[in-house]
């Protein structure tokens, strides 16, 4: 986590006004922060997405290119996380400073879309055992205002959403094979991320728990339960962090909780993307400005 | 193949010393055709964590002709340091280091014996004060049991067993050894027997490169 | 990959002749209610677990649960070696290592990112355990080697790497108990050996498959690591880990009674 | 519990406004003049006989003298602003705060009220028992008390209004924006009060939290504070961050202004885009009509 | 700032670590060491072979407090074209910051380097294996044999208990059964059925460590290793020798030497009989 440091009593303050359902921007403990989001923000990628959640601003890009698929699962195509921590964000991040939490972020997101279920990977297979569509995820953070771990899944699961593939045509004669890229720019297949995860982080602080921590808030929080929840409620990672520890009872409050809210997360994001979609070419780009 | 036959003295020596300017002692050695360029600085001035209260440090550094230090360069690098350290009398520069650079030029066998004398030329150069000089002879035992003396790189490939034997000047007691093939323990004794003999060559060779130094000055 | 010039290397490439297997065998989780071991649902298997194993560290452990083997070292408190790490509060460290022989796949000299995965996972369970605040400036470091993996790798490395550091005598809040769980359609199969845990490629688009793995400091309860993969039911995954916090409740006195028994020998010896 | 998210394209963009103030922005390399009657200021060079700007910004004339106003930058300290820091290291006799100008400001042991009195000697007691006073991430009120060669602050907190903060937000916006006012602290009328620290630094606290003056104020009151107070701060926070969103000066009527037009709305909806652009308006314009 | 030394120990230990080499010196007058042995007197070697299951071969080697175990994959490569029916052995020793605070993370140091140079150069030298009974089918598939032995407690003695712990895992090695299809040119690997490997010698180490410039004991500790002033390392070949290795230090005679190699030879035959043993238990 990016750190700030903050003084007891303003801790104190924080602290209290979670157990008073109130905090410090005047929101409850479940809500989120105002989120944007667009889609297709990048064309050199095969599928892109910008998330901004108050100062947390994220980027992602989906490229599609054709590889070999891993041993364990030769029907089916590859799904690669990489974080990228851009130094804009902040100084730390300089040299190899972002990389441990570029790594912590790539290993819960990997985790999260690890089930057979979540993406249907086998539409991806070309060639059994030989060919198959590797999706490189990309993952830039822009600015680092807190719940980078959510904020990272929403723009995942939207840059997916977003994603083109190339229809492919394989031929075969006397052994040998041809594939054939369709270069048709509407002769696409998409994916379907209706069952994909989204991450939700629940940060234990005082004796209550919070979503969508800010930066300060983050400070004050010595255990965190991240989860990915699908739409149906379904948990698809789950994992303590922080160096605190938790008692079972809350373990099961924040697990509740976090199922309620990833739920609804998920929903609210499947709306807005199928509204951006309706929009088609004629929606409004904002880009990377504000 | 005119040697095939046993040969029973070195190859023929020459060296060159204080060739390079920077450090503070430095010799080119040939033998035969293997030929190995060493470097002494020092002592000076040695990074905290390897500071000894007692004695100076010795570094060495092994550099082979290409390609980045493996592990046998590290071996090496390990038998030449420690062969360094027995023979430099370190306890007179306690808190300070010794760092010496090895650079393999050409190498047509006995390449440890050649890097070796090198490097006891250059400590010889830069004026440092040892205990006693130390020599190095490399020899190969053949299948038939024969032994080669400063054997040329052909004569290592299809050898039994290579010897590299380093003996001090005082008593001509053994300093280092590394010998690795198949051979027996009578085997063993004739080879050092041989290499003993043949050191006193080397220490020979030493006084005289000295005595063209001194003379050139 | 870099070539490593500082180990010996072995050819460019070489694959595990096991994938090349004629035929493979497919295994039932349950068959009668019982499981590939004879074991049912809720038993776990055999722990040995002793402290006290490497002469040259501050506090070290080692555990066995059938084939799956872990060893565990601790050294500190040491003075940090880094300028930027120092602080008010101890520095702990931690290194999962799986051997390069302990799985069926050969695994790298590096750490690969599950390892450090794991290695972060062990820093995390340990960390409220531990009195840090008694350790400023300092730093421990926690060594963990998985000898043999035969499932169940991180919670017994937890386990280890706590009695490692209780054998330390470097002050704790609570021990840490690791427990893991495999959840396959509707049963709870207690400390999963290898073939039982959940592998994301083997799957056949069942829901509910997955694992769980609990850190549980025993005597405060609390949780101190959770950890899952795979798509499970809400209500299982509550299930799960409420079965996993019970186990680790139970495992408490063989944690106890291993570190008993090394300061026992320790005074035997000296005495 | 409320998730709300849209796409970026939904919000309506409201068209720039084309204030009088662009006229005079200036860009590095820009010629201000080639009159060489002026005197040359902050942001300013010479060349040529010409005054060239060299910093983006706003030229400002006070009679001879061009100054250029950088649009966002660190803070310049002067003597006698009012700052708010947050210490960062505590040092030989010294605390090293972090103010957001260019280097760390200075807080000398012996410019601190201690315990006991305005006229007490400063024992080698008290430099041990510095860190019980101030300690890392500690936030203080201070004035800059002199400006070093170098440009970095010392600053002194001898008065009871300064010292160390307790319960509270702390919000922080470009120096550029705070406006120099007599005085900067305020107690509003919704029982919370407000120091806009020159230096950009704002903090919001609850009137009520008064320090006691015989502990020198370095002992915190961490009982909570009421629901009212913190719904009023959590309010004040975030009408501070929308005026400078829309780079509005701060003082304690445009503040104010801003408080009683967000009535309307929670208070966890006005970060919200288009909430914050119609309370600013609404604010904006009252205080044109009233000509402040 | 911190002492390294466990809380219980007694003043009697503090003399030993403030005063080493007096303190050796005092034991060593009366040809014995503080832990009691003889000069010529090994750690008690305790052998564990077959540990690891995941293994094709491994063995657990435990002199004294010194852990080392070895570990066998095999795994499929191309062989290479200058020895079309040469396969690999490739051995690595590792010393994990797990097994003395000596050792900090990352890359292996200098001496695990030296180290896994040594066991390499045994394994070539004594051809233990040979590298033709590793060919599956000429020119196209051989196996490689990855020796990593893994320090566990490092208490003196790597390169004995290593050569002892690979030994012994590569006489445990059991090879799964391959056939070469020749038309789908891919191996076929049975996993039931398996063949375990020739080994055609036993190479055996005895390490000395000379004490005082004249003093050789054999199988230091970690302690001794630090006092001594050099050490030499004797691998025997059943009858023959394979390697033998001072890396300087104080020089020794030609009768020191030999007075090693009588030594070295006479543990090889107790080290031997020891392997066969526990083969032998395990069989039955």
């Amino acid at each position: 986590m990016v750190d700030v440091l903050l003084s007891d009593a303003e801790k104190t303050f924080i602290i209290h006004g979670i157990q008073d359902n109130l905090r410090d921007d005047g929101r409850g403990c479940e809500d989120y922060r105002h989120m944007e989001i667009e889609t297709d923000v990048v064309s050199s990628t095969s599928g892109s997405a910008k998330v901004r959640l108050a100062n947390t601003e994220i980027l992602v890009g989906v490229k599609a290119e054709l590889g070999e698929p891993s041993s364990g699962k030769p029907d089916k195509g590859r799904l690669e996380f990489f974080v990228d921590c851009s130094a804009n964000a902040t100084p730390e991040f300089e040299g190899r400073g972002g990389e441990d939490l570029a790594l912590e972020i790539s290993n819960m997101l990997t985790r999260a879309y690890d089930c057979p279920k979540c993406l249907d990977l086998g539409k991806l297979c070309v060639i059994k055992g030989q060919q198959c569509w590797v999706l490189y995820v990309d993952i830039l953070l822009l600015e680092c205002g807190g719940n980078l771990f959510d904020a990272a899944s929403v723009a995942v699961k939207a840059a997916l959403y977003n994603t083109c593939i190339p229809t492919v045509t394989v031929s075969q004669d006397e052994g040998h094979v041809d594939i054939e890229l369709s270069d048709d720019p509407f002769d696409v297949q998409h994916l379907d991320v209706t069952s994909a995860p989204c991450i939700v982080t629940l940060s234990k602080i005082g004796h209550s728990h919070v979503v969508d921590a800010s930066q300060k808030e983050e400070a004050c929080c010595l255990a965190r339960l991240m989860m990915g929840v699908t739409e149906k409620g379904t948990v698809t990672a789950l994992k303590k962090e922080g160096s605190g520890s938790l008692d079972p009872s809350s373990v099961e409050e924040m697990m509740e909780t976090g199922k309620r809210v990833g739920q609804a997360l998920n929903k609210s994001l499947m709306e807005v993307l199928c509204l951006e979609e309706q929009k088609g070419k004629k929606k409004e780009k904002t880009g990377f400005l504000r | 193949m005119s040697n095939s036959s046993k040969r029973s003295n070195l190859r023929v020596m020459s060296a060159e010393l204080s060739l390079l300017s920077r450090p503070d002692g430095s010799a080119t050695l040939f033998q035969g055709d293997t030929c190995v360029m060493s470097a002494v600085y020092g002592p000076g001035e040695v990074r905290i964590n390897k500071e000894q209260i007692d004695r100076a440090t010795v570094e060495v550094i092994y550099k082979p002709r290409s390609g980045l230090p493996g592990c046998t360069e590290k071996s090496q690098e390990r038998l030449i340091r420690n062969t360094c350290e027995t023979v430099l009398l370190s306890s007179l520069h306690p808190r300070s280091s010794v760092s010496l650079t090895v650079q393999e030029m050409q190498n047509s066998g006995s390449l440890l014996a050649c890097c070796i004398n090198s490097m006891c030329l250059a400590l010889l150069d830069s004026g440092m004060s040892m205990k006693c000089l130390v020599a190095a002879v490399h020899c190969v035992l053949d299948f038939e049991g024969a032994v080669f003396l400063d054997a040329t790189d052909k004569e290592e490939k299809g050898a039994q067993a290579c010897v590299t034997f380093v003996f001090d000047s005082v008593d001509k007691n053994v300093v280092m050894v590394h010998a690795v093939g198949k051979y027996s323990v009578e085997q063993f004794n004739k080879c050092m027997s041989v290499c003993r003999t043949a050191s006193a060559d080397i220490f020979h060779f030493y006084r005289e490169t000295m005595t063209k130094k001194l003379k050139r000055s | 990959m870099p070539t490593d010039s500082r180990r010996i290397a072995g050819p460019e490439s070489s694959t595990n002749p096991y994938s090349f297997c004629t035929e493979k065998p497919r295994h039932d989780l349950l068959k009668n209610g019982k499981r590939q071991d004879g074991r049912k649902e809720n038993n776990l298997r055999p722990i040995f677990l002793k402290a006290g194993v490497v002469s040259q560290a501050r506090g070290s452990a080692y555990i066995e649960q059938n084939e799956t083997k872990v060893i565990c070292a601790v050294y500190g408190p040491r003075e940090v070696v880094r300028k930027e790490d120092f602080s008010m509060k101890g520095l702990l460290t931690c290194e999962f290592k799986f051997a390069i022989f302990s799985c069926r796949e050969r695994r790298q000299h590096q750490q690969d990112i599950e390892e450090k995965d794991y290695s972060v996972q062990l820093l995390e369970a340990l960390e409220p355990a531990v009195c840090l605040d008694k350790f400023p400036k300092a730093q421990m470091n926690i060594y963990v080697t998985v000898l043999q993996n035969d499932g169940s790798a991180l919670a017994a490395a937890i386990t280890c790497a706590s009695v490692a550091m209780a054998d330390s005598g470097i002050e704790m809040y609570d021990l840490v108990a690791g427990c893991a769980v495999r959840v396959a359609g509707k049963n709870l199969l207690m400390d999963p050996c290898n073939q039982e845990e959940y592998k994301p490629e083997d799957e056949t688009g069942l829901t509910n498959s997955g694992s769980v793995t609990v850190g549980l400091m025993p005597s405060l309860q609390q949780v101190s690591a959770i950890s899952s993969k795979g798509e499970i039911e809400f209500e299982l995954v509550k299930q799960a880990v409420a079965k996993c916090v019970d186990v680790c409740t139970q495992l408490y006195p063989v944690l106890q009674q291993a570190l008993v028994k090394s300061v026992s020998e320790r005074q035997n010896e000296e005495g | 519990m409320a998730v709300d998210i849209r796409v970026a394209g939904a919000r309506e963009r409201p068209k720039p406004e084309v204030s009088e103030e662009l006229n005079n922005l200036v860009t590095p390399g820009d010629v201000i003049t080639s009159d060489t009657g002026y005197l040359r200021g902050h942001g300013t060079y010479m060349d040529d006989d010409k005054l060239l700007a060299s910093v983006a910004g706003v030229v400002e004339r006070v009679n001879k003298l061009i100054c250029v106003k950088a649009l966002r930058t660190r803070y310049n300290g002067e003597v006698g602003d009012v700052v708010i820091g947050r210490i960062l290291q505590v040092g030989m006799r010294r605390w090293l705060v972090e103010t957001h100008s260019k280097l760390n400001s200075i807080l000398m042991l012996s410019s601190v009220n201690l315990p006991g009195g305005e006229l007490r000697r400063r024992s080698e007691e008290d430099e041990k028992m510095m860190r019980m006073y101030l300690k890392e991430g500690d936030l203080i009120s201070a004035e800059v008390h002199s400006v070093f060669a170098d440009g970095s602050l010392s600053l002194h907190t001898r008065s009871l209004k300064y010292g160390k903060l307790g319960q509270g937000t702390l919000v922080q916006v470009s120096p550029s924006l705070i406006k120099r006012r007599k005085t900067h602290f305020h107690n509003l009328p919704c029982g919370v009060s407000i120091i806009l620290g020159n230096n950009g630094f704002v903090w919001i606290y609850p009137t009520a939290m008064e320090k006691t003056e015989k502990t020198g104020g370095y002992e915190t009151d961490l009982q909570p504070v009421t629901s009212a107070d913190r719904e009023a701060i959590a309010r004040l926070r975030n009408c501070v961050l929308a005026l400078a969103h829309h780079r509005m000066l701060l003082f304690d009527t445009s503040i104010l202004y801003t408080y009683e037009a967000s009535q309307k709305f929670s208070a966890k909806y006005i970060p919200k885009p288009e909430v914050m652009t119609e309370i600013i308006e609404i604010a904006r314009g009252r205080l044109e009509r009233e000509g402040t | 700032m911190y002492s390294s030394s466990k809380p219980a120990e007694t003043a009697k230990i503090s003399v030993r670590a403030a005063r080493p080499l007096e303190y050796y010196r005092k034991f060593l007058e009366k040809d014995v060491r503080p832990d009691g042995r003889e000069l010529g007197e090994f750690r008690p070697t305790i052998l564990n072979i077959g540990c690891i299951s995941t293994a094709e071969g491994s063995a657990l080697v435990k002199l004294g407090n010194t852990t080392v175990m070895c570990g066998i994959k095999a795994e499929f490569a191309t062989p290479k074209t200058e020895e079309p029916s040469n396969g690999y052995l490739v051995p690595n020793v590792e010393l994990s910051p797990l097994c003395s605070p000596m050792f900090r993370p990352g890359p292996p140091g200098e001496q695990a380097q030296v180290l896994s140079h040594f066991v390499n150069e045994v394994l070539n030298q004594s051809c233990c294996v040979r590298k033709e009974d590793l060919c599956i089918k000429t020119g196209k598939l051989v196996w490689v044999l990855y020796c990593d032995i893994l320090c566990l407690d490092y208490d003196g003695n790597a390169p004995d208990a290593c050569i002892l712990s690979l030994l012994a895992a590569l006489k445990s090695t059991m090879l799964p059964a391959v056939k070469y299809n020749e038309e789908t040119e891919k191996p076929e690997t049975d996993s039931v059925k398996t063949e375990p490997l020739h080994i055609l010698s036993n190479p055996v180490s005895s390490t000395f460590a000379i004490f005082d410039d004249h003093l050789l004991f054999v199988d230091p500790t970690v302690q001794e290793e630090s006092l001594a002033t050099g050490t030499v390392t004797i691998v025997t070949n059943d009858n023959d020798l394979c390697l033998v290795q001072k890396p300087g230090g104080s020089p020794v005679t030609a009768d020191q030497m030999n007075t090693c190699f009588e030594r070295a030879f006479s543990r090889s035959k107790e080290v031997l009989r020891l392997i066969d043993e526990i083969l032998h238990s395990i069989e039955r």
